[in-house]
């Protein structure tokens, strides 16, 4: 890895030169990552688990979601990835540019669209009476197999938790944009690493929902 | 146990036919572990005093280096290996035969809930904290929870197994020697947990009939069953040519069942409660999924009665 | 030396704010020293309570409720708040950034939120523990836990959630730090093996700590909003949360104990003033214990009504992560042989664990074997068992480590002869209270009862007489170690005469640790030719 | 530049495929058809945007410690799952 990135007044104590500061922080990021992968993995085997225990009320329950706004969403989250690898990329050549912060702003703003859709479809099945909690009336679930209420229970968790990772991603994207700006924020965020590290959390977070599209939207919809 | 006269023993009563063979193995580990441990203290303990920094030593001795060190970390390593692997087939065999189905067991219903044990003979006499069984006859415990995890532990008969909600578990035994035996609750299952204590009681075959006798007619466990069957009305569906078909359950028990997602299950104690609590997970081929659910309406014990009679009708109809 | 002794660490700024806002590494192990030990009072307090009260058979002491959320109190604090975080956070914190020669761990400021996030999660549990406790015990079974349970559930599990990030960000820390700041010439096999078995650790911490974070997360959903995953109610499946669970809580014990055979192979080389014995397999056996021991964690469900052939996978797997134990135990022995052995407290320490972690060991093996564990599961064999392993092994090897680094991290000396009483007090403490229980378990007393039948009274006696000493040996090393801060002798830079960078730089170290950077280590534990030289522990 | 928008178009074009496949008349075979179009887009995603060929190799070692393990959890849990 080029050690250009960093200037020397952004060098840490800790740190003997530029190159060992960028690779470690890259690596902490990705130690973070495999954290995650592990923190969303639990969903995904206990999703696992009762799809193979319940298959008919997965298949009841897929089909009770928006498949269009699930495939817009998907759309919307890779266009963000897209358009953060490009900010990332452009950050690399000159440092902090004003296209690297203006290809971060469109993508902070992808994910507000995310977020949007997101209340949206929570909103309908809400509406269904399809909630699986506490003070929600069980009558919606009995059509369902046994499992519809699982099913419901892993799809708001699941796509809770990742709604939280976008809501954090965007704000850390909307920062680096210059959003923080007034704050003082950007002087500390101008080297390279800084926009690659913000780069690999959005992609991951963009990769997580590639797996729960196919998972929660895509059960068996040749029925109708 | 009579307490003031064995106040204290090494090993626990051995009541089964498989306590022999625990105590056995565990015995051997035991001294295996013994051994080890030996060995290791008294080489640390000779080395602290032979290499002493307090001693005087004549010359400069040799360290084990290289090939020679080498060596003996394989040798340790493969020697190791081989008494663990040695160990786990030992005890993964008796594993095996611990849990092996027996073939016409007496079965008793036992559900577990906070903080009492119930249990339920198929001759319709049910007991509390106590279960009565006879010697030298295979028993088959079919067990379940009304509320949270339960564990089932007979420390003389070196037995204990998990009783959870919402599934039967199993587990066999052959009792060796008449007597009074503890049975504990192993599994946290809240305030009283510790008092959630009963006694198996072990007679002679005689004794167990004396005792079976004197249940004054309760009527059979089955019976039980077949009562609830008539009042909850399940005739009104299962019986032939009503006006909403259901399956006929003189046919499903101990059969393969063809289900309408295409699948096939062998239609087991399990899938018999299932089908009551949770109806319409599992239908059977050519049928609608219209049947409530009886989660709500149903104790634990009078699953286990509805269970025993479709058993016994499937058994029947054979 | 002359030079360091003007400023140090601890000199180096003196207001409350420049302890709280610091990014010192070595600061920092010094907030999670005197956090950790008071949370250990608490535990301890709660431990000494359990054992006043099994003295009876009967209920004479506390109610049924309240022994309940003792243990559970026990159990937590001991858990996640004393035995995880003890080594790494404290002693990991001091010696990582200087046994490699660096100024500081590759993210000083990530160090400090760890800090913060532990004592947040700490006084969460504490509040739930205050407010009324939980009397789930520390393993939070569902479904007593999501809906049975009328304890403080959602508090202490949130309290567990918000430590188990600081258990996160020090692992992160610690694996960037080991790969990326290591001083020139410092290859992988150059380290120290506590860095070997810190790397371990981490590993687990970062890998595992996420999945149980998200499970008892997913319980706190379920209680809260019912919102359920486990209930068997609506079709869940209570073992499902067991196989999370243990996911994480099978490794967090190695969490605990590899820091614990770090410490001692560093001390069992440096006073036998010997090289360490196989140094390579030592190193390498505590990264297979790291891998193998995600793998066995079925061994606490062989009688949860877990498919045989799964208690089958999981006990042939369980005995094979004792392998790279077993390595480790005969290395730290050989490497005694033809030393030149000194009796210091550290030492001490070291050899008491070796004992009782072989037992620990040993035992291990015997629930490992499905068969007899399907008798001695949850009975006090187990209770003994681990205690032998977290306690006698764990504990043994902190205090060993803390009296070996005493002198490096306060700069002074502690009494050597109360060091070796508390040593030894503590071993007789130990085995007293813990060798009975193994009878007991095989007799079939079950864990986590507040009365039990009479025959088990004798054994339990004897236990709880041996916990008094073994309190008393605890309390000591308080006294001591205390009293050296104030009055202790100054120890020079390397009392030891340890190899190991740490003992290159003054007592205690300055700001950024070293003065201009230390020179390559090359081989480490080179004591036999240190010996010629004259080098001796007995300083 | 150019990479990254051909890695984008495919991406859109695997979305388009796993919604249409999702549609066809697969039964059991749809689940593992829908995981193997996300590992395609995942894989597309880390080597492309993520540029996993430049980082360090201790990054892609945590890359795949984070794969590798996640499927130690899930093996494991379905060997009790499968044989009970």
């Amino acid at each position: 890895m080029k050690a250009a990135g960093v200037k020397e007044a952004e060098l840490q104590a800790q740190f003997d030169d530029a190159g060992q500061q960028e690779r470690a922080s890259a690596l902490g990021m990705w130690i973070f990552l495999a954290t995650e992968v592990l923190f969303f993995g639990v969903l995904f085997v206990g999703y696992t688990v009762y799809r193979l225990a319940y298959p008919e009320a997965f298949v009841w329950g897929s089909g009770h979601l928006d498949l269009r706004l699930g495939t817009l969403n998907t759309a919307v989250l890779l266009g963000s990835s897209y358009l953060v690898a490009l900010g990332a990329l452009t950050a690399s050549g000159k440092g902090t540019s004003r296209r690297a912060r203006l290809f971060f702003g469109a993508a902070a703003l992808l994910g507000c669209l995310f977020l949007a859709v997101k209340g949206m479809e929570w909103y309908h099945v809400w509406e269904e009476g399809l909630f699986p909690g506490r003070g929600s009336s069980s009558n919606s679930f009995q059509e369902g197999a046994e499992g519809g209420r699982l099913f419901f229970g892993f799809y708001y968790v699941m796509t809770g938790l990742h709604a939280l990772h976008v809501l954090i991603g965007v704000c850390v994207l909307a920062v680096m944009a210059g959003v923080g700006g007034p704050l003082g924020w950007r002087r500390r965020i101008g080297n390279r690493t800084a926009w690659e590290l913000a780069g690999l959390y959005w992609h991951f977070v963009d990769i997580v929902w590639l797996f729960l599209f196919p998972l929660l939207y895509l059960i068996e919809r040749s029925g109708g | 146990m009579k307490p003031g006269v064995v106040m204290f023993a090494w090993l626990p009563e051995q009541a089964s036919t498989v306590a022999g063979e625990v105590d056995r193995l565990f015995l051997w580990m035991l001294a295996f572990c013994v051994l080890i441990l030996v060995l290791t203290v008294a080489l640390v303990v000779g080395f602290c005093v032979k290499y002493r920094s307090s001693k005087k030593r004549d010359s400069e001795e040799e360290l084990l280096e290289g090939a020679k060190q080498r060596r003996l970390e394989y040798l340790w390593i493969v020697a190791a290996t081989v008494v663990f692997l040695g160990f786990f087939g030992w005890s993964a065999n008796l594993y095996f035969r611990m849990f092996k189905p027996y073939e016409d067991p007496l079965r008793i219903y036992v559900v577990g809930k906070q903080w009492m044990w119930k249990a339920q003979h198929e001759t319709g006499r049910g007991e509390i904290n106590e279960l009565h069984v006879p010697v030298g006859t295979p028993v088959e415990l079919v067990m379940s929870s009304q509320d949270v995890i339960h564990s089932f532990f007979v420390p003389a008969f070196r037995l204990k197994h998990d009783v959870l909600p919402g599934r039967y578990t199993r587990i066999h035994f052959t009792a060796t020697k008449e007597g009074s035996y503890e049975l504990f609750c192993a599994e946290l299952c809240g305030t009283e947990h510790s008092e959630m204590i009963g006694r198996i009681v072990v007679l002679s075959e005689e004794g167990y009939e004396a005792w079976q006798g004197r249940s004054g007619g309760a009527g059979r466990f089955a019976e039980k069953g077949r009562q609830l069957y008539e009042n909850l009305g399940c005739a009104g569906c299962h019986e032939p040519g009503r006006l909403v078909p259901a399956p006929p359950l003189d046919e499903v028990y101990g059969r393969s069942v063809a289900l309408a997602s295409g699948a096939r299950v062998e239609a087991d104690r399990q899938y018999l409660r299932d089908a009551i609590l949770a109806p319409n997970q599992e239908v059977v081929a050519g049928f609608e999924a219209v049947m409530p659910s009886y989660r709500e309406q149903l104790e634990n014990e009078d699953i286990d009665a509805l269970v025993a009679y479709l058993v016994e009708k499937g058994a029947a109809h054979e | 030396m002359s030079e360091a002794a003007e400023t140090n660490y601890l000199t180096a700024g003196s207001s409350l704010r420049s302890w709280l806002l610091t990014r010192d590494h070595k600061r920092i192990a010094i907030l999670y020293a005197i956090s950790i030990t008071a949370f250990f009072l608490v535990g301890g307090v709660a431990a000494v309570l359990m054992r006043l009260e099994l003295a009876t058979p009967g209920g004479d002491l506390v109610a049924s409720a309240t022994y309940n959320r003792l243990f559970t109190l026990h159990g937590v604090i001991m858990v996640w708040f004393f035995l995880i975080p003890s080594i790494p956070s404290v002693l990991g914190n001091f010696l990582v950034p200087l046994m490699i020669g660096a100024r500081d761990l590759a993210f000083p400021r990530l160090n400090l939120a760890s800090w913060y996030v532990f004592m947040a999660g700490g006084v969460l549990a504490l509040g739930a523990i205050f407010a009324g406790g939980v009397d789930t015990g520390w393993t939070f079974y569902t479904p007593y836990s999501s809906t049975y349970s009328n304890g403080y559930v959602v508090a202490m599990v949130a309290g567990v959630f918000i430590a188990g990030f600081s258990s996160i960000f020090t692992g992160i820390n610690f694996m960037v730090t080991i790969h990326a700041m290591r001083v020139k010439g410092m290859g992988w096999f150059q380290m120290p093996l506590f860095l070997w078995s810190m790397y371990s650790t981490s590993l687990i911490m970062v890998l595992a700590t996420p999945v149980l974070a998200i499970t008892l997360a997913l319980l706190a959903i379920e209680r809260v909003g019912g919102i359920g995953i486990f209930d068997p109610a609506i079709g869940g499946d209570p073992l499902l949360f067991q196989h999370l669970f243990w996911f994480y809580s099978h490794p967090a014990v190695y969490i605990m104990i590899l820091p614990g055979m770090g410490v001692v192979s560093e001390l069992i080389a440096c006073f036998s003033r010997n090289r360490i014995f196989g140094y390579k397999f030592v190193a390498l056996s505590s990264v297979a214990i790291a891998a193998l021991g995600f793998l066995v964690w079925g061994h606490h469900m062989f009688v949860s009504s877990q498919s045989v052939v799964a208690s089958l996978v999981f006990s042939l797997l369980s005995f094979l992560v004792a392998v790279p134990s077993a390595v480790k135990v005969l290395n730290w022995t050989a490497t005694l042989y033809r030393g030149r052995i000194v009796f210091s407290a550290p030492m001490l320490y070291a050899i008491g664990f070796i004992g009782l972690f072989t037992l620990g060991g040993l035992t291990g093996l015997i629930l490992a074997a499905v068969a007899v564990d399907v008798h001695v599961h949850d009975t006090y064999f187990v209770v003994a068992h681990f205690h032998y392993i977290m306690v006698g092994g764990m504990l043994m090897a902190y205090l060993g480590g803390l009296h070996f680094w005493w002198p490096k991290i306060t700069g002074k000396q502690y009494s050597r002869r109360w060091g070796r009483v508390s040593a030894v007090l503590v071993f007789l403490g130990f085995n007293l209270t813990f060798m009975p229980q193994f009878v007991l378990g095989y007799l079939g007393m079950p864990r986590r009862y507040h009365i039990y039948a009479e025959q088990f009274q004798l054994l339990n006696l004897c236990s709880s007489a041996g916990a008094v000493i073994l309190g008393l040996g605890y309390l000591l090393p308080l006294c001591y170690l205390l009293h050296s801060l104030f009055c202790g002798k100054p120890a020079g830079s390397n009392p030891w005469s340890a190899t190991g960078l740490e003992w290159q730089t003054a007592s205690p170290p300055p700001e950024h640790n070293f003065n201009g950077r230390p020179s390559s280590p090359g081989e480490p534990y080179r004591y036999d030719r240190m010996g010629k030289e004259g080098g001796s522990a007995e300083a | 530049m150019k990479r990254l928008t051909y890695a984008f178009l495919a991406l859109l074009l695997l979305l388009g495929v796993s919604v249409w496949i999702a549609t066809l008349p697969l039964g059991a075979l749809g689940w593992p058809a829908g995981v193997a179009i996300a590992l395609l887009k995942a894989l597309v995603v880390v080597g492309v945007f993520m540029e996993y060929r430049r980082q360090s190799w201790e990054s892609r070692a945590a890359a795949w410690a984070g794969g590798v393990w996640l499927l130690f959890l899930l093996a494991l849990v379905l060997v009790d799952l499968g044989t009970r």
